[in-house]
């Protein structure tokens, strides 16, 4: 365990850092992300949706069916909950 | 309704039936598992309708959630993969739920709306990850499915809570994973949508972070999927988890893995740039092969009936991977093929366990003996998916091997082929154990008189040291309820407990016959174009 | 080198985070602590969507009447709005496991993984 | 209505396949489900029988029922030698059919209806791979078969029993799987479509290299030799001697056995014709096998005492004349071959009902204890000296012919130690066969002073089967025309060959 743990480790920290160079630097313009979808939601945003902050343009209008299923993870990890640690009836008989 | 927006009724309308099952409980405990058969119907014959569609017209359905064009907004998207498996989700979500009639939900007593509410959840978290063609809706409708798989595992037996917390982390960790890798994506393509994501892959050719971004996504589906050396949480899980739960699971559970699988390496991927990433492809093809040499050979070693075939789960996903990792149309029709096959014999061969279960109150291999005689239909059904599993024509399993084979010889990995043809000796030499047990070995006083000594250790509450000393109530209720007329065949069993078993063992020699239509009609157009 | 030591360090950090996260999850037996080494590794997946965000002349994301509708303006909003939906998952995922651990501890009375796996052999 | 006539090769496999059904439902009434044996059979047969003027006239039936996979057609035809297979395995198993009855009930034998209901099952494969219109068919029925015939072997269910099952399946499941990669192999080699069954072959020099087509002739081989007994794969035929006799009679006589050299000709005829195999030089090989099988088998039933393992190694050795024939490739090795078929057929059903019936009613199984026993089952021990003359070559029975032919073929390619091997084989039957008959008649014991015959439903079908024997060799057209069917089958396959 410990040295397949080790080995785990090295792999990830290996490939994390093989990547690293590929990716845009920290705060780069010019950057894929912010050049492809993100400019019109900014752009267009309030326009569009009438959302001043535009996190809550995207969150609730662009991708809101994101937002709905955020919503149903919640309602599953309550369920969850409520199933799990519902007490059970065959325990509390006599 | 109009036809793009069935996508979105497949979705919903299991999703309302999972938000009013807690409602509908005040009406009484009569109500619940009709509203979950209601809400899982309504999802199939959507999911129908609109397969129909797409096979019929050749075209993919499309849907814009909330009017927003992709690459801006969310699109769901039917082709020919995501029909097969919404089809199938669909299909044996019913099915399953029907089979719950049966004594299953006598142990989920006074928290039943709330199984179902969650099993609802857990299906429109799958038909999410099928439907959408968004990377990170996906992984939002993954995370639904698998926070729902979690609590469903966790119903079960004593030790299914910690089976179902080992799972969590290890699913958290491949969802993650897959976050990342979508993260990766993500930052040097700026967008998120599947073909977008292809199309803006291909000019970065041999970039690391698009392969850093593969390895992290396979490895993430790979352990939904539990290939091989990420398989950990499974064998534990479907021990302990209640048989209702298994079947479904261990149907389309780690199917959905590897559709995600899929969707990474042939619709992100392979249009674009997967030449230049094939190490990553190369290894999932070793793992897949040892995986299912693994499966097999540890399956052999159970005496648990349920352990046995979650590590034969292990290896027959080995079979899809394997098949995708060759990379030509026999190898990829033959995975997807066999995700279809094997989540039908699979989801037979729980059944099979769970109608034992509820018959005799136990699973050990071990004491099987006489079984066909008590529950000849039921083992006859055992038999057939046994047959499947093995390969054998004309049952189903025989032609996704066929494919697989196939795409072996075309790939010209002679290793590959040998592995196939080994494991299919091997499963043989599992489920013939099994077979001549139950039907050959005559039930001796000594087992008998071993079988009421467990019964009795097992029901002191605190021993439970054995994993298979497994709830005797499962069997015990359902004996009290029918009149006491023990080892009448299927007299004993409800018929909505026998009709599921019967169906899909039934749809094992249909889609053995039929695979040739599905792989003309079907499944030629899932293979990318390239190859 | 320098330059590409320094230009990159959010992932250098976010890189040690995740490790650190991983080695949670593997390394620990206790499973409070696993689920801690998950919550590490959440934390830093949406460190990494985060850090993807920010433009060097950009403000935040909410629409101004002087900067008007100029992309490179403005951070970019939609890795934030993700990681919302990304930080709610994972508090529902860790109250999930929660509720898991307290019936895992109400059955077998520990939350040492090997404890647990003595009794049940 | 014409197309009713056309399809008379899938009504066959209906009428079996039915019958299976019916005896399974049918278990709680043994009489009604004996009945349904015998009426599916006799159906059957006719139904065959219907079929052998046009198929004598060259007419082909061609069925093409659904499309199994990639390009495989699950495809039905009736070209001479599956009807030779056909006609061997109808005729057989109304005999087999009625001698099984009195056997299993004066045996009380329990689990009968899985029994006939397999029994039934292995017929629908036999017949199915006659009519197999191409390699993946073929395979398909090769597999129903290995599994119809598992029931039978473990059908005492006693630790041997099963021991010998798992055994049987062993061998039979592993050929299965080299057959299955050759099939796929081949159908990717062969640029359109699956390929169907044609005299001289679809492989050719032409799509692959001799290499790759040599051990795909290999493969082929290795998976259908299990199945016809080609040494040192026939370890499972002597083992499976553990089921009851008519079983034995069925997978040496007629289904499983015959299913493998069937597909021997079938691989050496019609997947890779005459001329391939020459070309890659894989005749020689293959006859030097099956003359070592020939020779090895013969000594070996010479040190049995149990009659039906000296039965099962004669056959081992038999079995081998058929896959000499097919390797020998001349015009009168192929008629031997073809005629062999059917009459080591009749020959050794007529030895295995011999023992049956003989252990059924007297409780005999060693040879050692059947001395004098001929006084008291004269019409059973007749018949036995009859298969067993015959299956040594003895004129005018049916093996003398068949030999005859094969040494012929033999001396047409001018291997004149094949005719050796021949000629050794027939003095090695001779030595392993006299004895028995010798010591049945000639004997004396007080165990067996009384004449007891067996019942009518076994000593009926052993003369039946004794007659047809004799017959076979006296005129081979008379019944089912195996003569015109080999004649047909040898134009078709020297035709190119020369």
């Amino acid at each position: 365990m410990k040295w397949s743990g080790l080995i785990i480790l090295v792999l990830a920290g290996g490939l994390l850092a093989y990547s690293a160079p590929d990716l845009p630097a920290y705060g780069d313009p010019e950057s894929p992300a912010s050049q492809h979808v993100s400019p019109r939601m900014i752009e267009k945003g309030y326009e569009e949706t009438g959302a001043k902050n535009l996190v809550t343009a995207v969150l609730v209008d662009y991708r809101s069916f994101d937002t709905l299923f955020e919503a149903v993870v919640i309602l599953v990890a309550g369920l969850g909950a409520a199933l799990v640690l519902w007490p059970d009836h065959r325990r509390r008989d006599p | 309704m109009t036809t793009s927006n069935s996508l979105a009724w497949i979705i919903a309308v299991p999703f309302f039936a999972a938000a009013v099952l807690p409602m509908v409980r005040r009406l009484g405990k009569a109500w619940v598992l009709p509203t979950a058969l209601i809400g899982s119907g309504a999802a199939l014959i959507f999911a129908l309708y609109a397969a129909a569609i797409v096979v019929g017209s050749g075209e993919p359905v499309r849907h814009e959630l909330g009017g927003w064009e992709p690459p801006w907004g969310i699109e769901l998207r039917m082709d020919h993969l995501s029909a097969v498996m919404t089809v199938l989700i669909a299909s044996l979500s019913f099915l399953v739920l029907v089979f719950g009639r049966g004594g299953m939900e006598k142990r989920l007593e006074g928290r039943s709306h709330f199984y179902y509410s969650m099993y609802m959840l857990f299906t429109v978290g799958l038909f999410g990850m099928v439907l959408t063609h968004d990377l990170f809706n996906l992984y939002v409708f993954l995370e639904v499915s698998s926070l729902a798989g979690y609590s469903l595992i966790a119903v079960g037996e004593r030790a299914s809570p910690f089976a179902a917390f080992r799972y969590l982390i290890l699913g958290t960790l491949g969802a993650l994973l897959f976050l990342l890798g979508l993260g990766y994506l993500y930052a040097i393509t700026g967008t998120l949508n599947f073909i977008d994501v292809a199309e803006r892959l291909a000019p970065l050719g041999d970039s690391r972070a698009a392969l850093v971004a593969l390895a992290l996504m396979l490895t993430g589906f790979g352990i939904k999927a539990a290939l091989f050396p990420l398989h950990a949480w499974l064998p534990d899980s479907y021990a302990y988890a209640s048989n209702l739960t298994v079947a479904f699971m261990a149907a389309v559970g780690t199917k959905v893995g590897a559709y995600g699988i899929f969707r990474v390496l042939f619709t992100i991927y392979e249009t674009g740039n997967l030449q230049f990433h094939m190490p990553v492809v190369q290894i999932m093809g070793i793992l897949a092969a040892i995986a299912i040499l693994a499966g097999s050979i540890l399956a052999m070693a159970q005496s648990d009936l349920k352990r046995m075939l979650a590590y034969s789960s292990v290896s027959q996903i080995g079979y899809v991977l394997l098949g995708f990792s060759m990379l030509n149309a026999n190898g990829i029709m033959g995975g997807v093929l066999h995700i279809v096959n094997h989540a039908f014999m699979k989801c037979c061969l729980f059944l099979v366990v769970g109608a034992m279960m509820a018959q005799v109150g136990h699973r050990d291999i071990r004491r099987l003996s006489g079984m066909g005689r008590k529950m000849p239909w039921v083992m006859a059904a055992f038999s057939l998916a046994a047959i499947s599993m093995i390969g054998l024509p004309p049952t189903a399993g025989f032609f996704s091997k066929w494919y697989l084979i196939l795409g072996a010889v075309d790939a010209g990995s002679w290793i590959f082929v040998a592995v196939i043809l080994v494991s299919s000796l091997l499963n043989a030499a599992y489920f013939f154990r099994v077979l001549e047990r139950v039907y050959l070995k005559r039930e001796d006083p000594a087992e008998a008189a071993l079988e009421t000594a467990v019964a009795t250790t097992s029901a002191t509450p605190v021993s439970g040291s054995s994993a298979l000393a497994v709830q005797p109530e499962e069997a015990l209720e359902v004996r009290e309820e029918e009149a006491p007329r023990p080892w009448l065949g299927p007299g004993t069993l409800p018929a909505t407990m026998l009709a599921p078993i019967g169906i899909t063992a039934i749809s094992l020699l249909a889609l053995g016959l039929g695979s040739a239509w599905l792989v003309e009609n079907v499944l030629r157009f899932i293979v990318p174009g390239g190859l | 080198m320098l330059h590409d030591i320094l230009g990159w360090y959010n992932y250098w950090l976010i890189a040690v985070l995740i490790l650190v996260g991983i080695y949670g999850m593997m390394a620990k037996r206790n499973l409070l602590k696993k689920l801690m080494g998950m919550n590490i590794l959440q934390v830093s997946i949406i460190l990494f969507f985060l850090t993807l965000s920010p433009k060097e002349e950009g403000s935040m994301p909410v629409f101004d009447a002087e900067l008007a509708s100029t992309a490179a303006g403005y951070a970019n909003p939609l890795p934030q709005a993700l990681m919302l939906t990304a930080i709610v998952v994972g508090v529902a995922t860790t109250g999930l496991a929660l509720a898991l651990l307290v019936r895992v501890h109400r059955t077998f009375g520990t939350l040492e993984e090997d404890d647990i796996m003595e009794d049940l052999r | 209505m014409e197309w009713l006539l056309e399809m008379r090769p899938v009504w066959v496999l209906t009428v079996t396949l039915l019958a299976t059904v019916a005896i399974l439902a049918s278990g709680r009434r043994p009489n009604v489900r004996e009945a349904w044996t015998i009426i599916a059979s006799i159906v059957q047969l006719i139904l065959v029988a219907s079929m052998i003027p046009d198929v004598v006239a060259g007419e082909v039936f061609e069925v093409r029922l659904l499309t199994l996979a990639s390009g495989f057609d699950l495809v039905l035809r009736t070209d001479p030698l599956g009807m030779v297979f056909a006609c061997v395995s109808s005729v057989l198993w109304v005999a087999t059919g009625i001698y099984t009855i009195g056997y299993m009930r004066s045996l009380n034998e329990k689990h009968q209806t899985v029994f006939y209901a397999s029994f039934a099952l292995c017929i629908f494969a036999a017949v199915g791979l006659a009519f197999s219109g191409n390699p993946l068919t073929f395979f398909v029925f090769y597999e129903i078969l290995t599994l119809a015939t598992y029931p039978l072997v473990i059908h005492k269910r006693t630790e041997k029993a099963i021991k010998i099952g798992r055994m049987y399946l062993a061998y039979t499941l592993t050929a299965g799987l080299f057959l299955l990669l050759a099939v796929g192999w081949s159908h990717l080699i062969v640029p359109e479509g699956g390929p169907d069954f044609a005299p001289g072959g679809f492989l050719s020099t032409s799509f692959a290299t001799p290499l790759t087509l040599t051990v795909l002739f290999v493969l082929f081989i290795l998976g259908v030799a299990v199945k016809a007994g080609l040494m040192p794969v026939h370890a499972w035929l002597p083992a499976a001697m553990i089921a009851p006799t008519p079983v034995s009679a069925l997978l040496h006589a007629v289904a499983v056995v015959k299913a493998g050299v069937f597909g021997v000709l079938r691989v050496v005829g019609y997947v890779f014709g005459y001329d391939t195999v020459s070309e890659i030089g894989m005749a020689l090989p293959l006859a030097a096998v099956a003359a070592f099988t020939i020779i090895a088998a013969s000594v070996v039933a010479l040190t049995a005492d149990n009659l039906k393992r000296r039965l099962a190694y004669s056959t081992v050795g038999q079995l081998s004349y058929v896959v000499l024939g097919a390797a020998l490739l001349t015009t009168a090795a192929t008629t031997g071959a073809v005629m062999h078929i059917a009459n080591h057929a009749f020959m050794k059903i007529t030895l295995f009902f011999c023992a049956g019936a003989i252990y059924a009613h007297l409780h005999v199984e060693k040879i050692s204890d059947m001395k004098g026993i001929g006084r008291a089952m004269p019409v059973t021990m007749g018949a036995f000296a009859v298969g067993a003359f015959g299956l040594a070559g003895i004129p005018p029975l049916p093996g003398f012919v068949s030999k005859w032919w094969l040494a012929s073929g033999a001396w047409q390619t001018g291997d004149w130690i094949f005719i050796v091997v021949l000629i050794t084989s027939s003095l090695l039957n001779v030595l392993y066969f006299f004895p028995i008959i010798f010591n049945a008649f000639f004997r004396k014991s007080e165990r067996f002073t009384v004449y007891n015959e067996a019942p009518v439903a076994m000593s009926g079908p052993i003369l039946a089967v004794a007659v047809a024997s004799i017959v076979l060799g006296l005129a081979p057209d008379i019944g089912p025309p195996f003569w015109t069917f080999a004649n047909q089958v040898t134009v078709a396959l020297n035709g190119g060959a020369g």
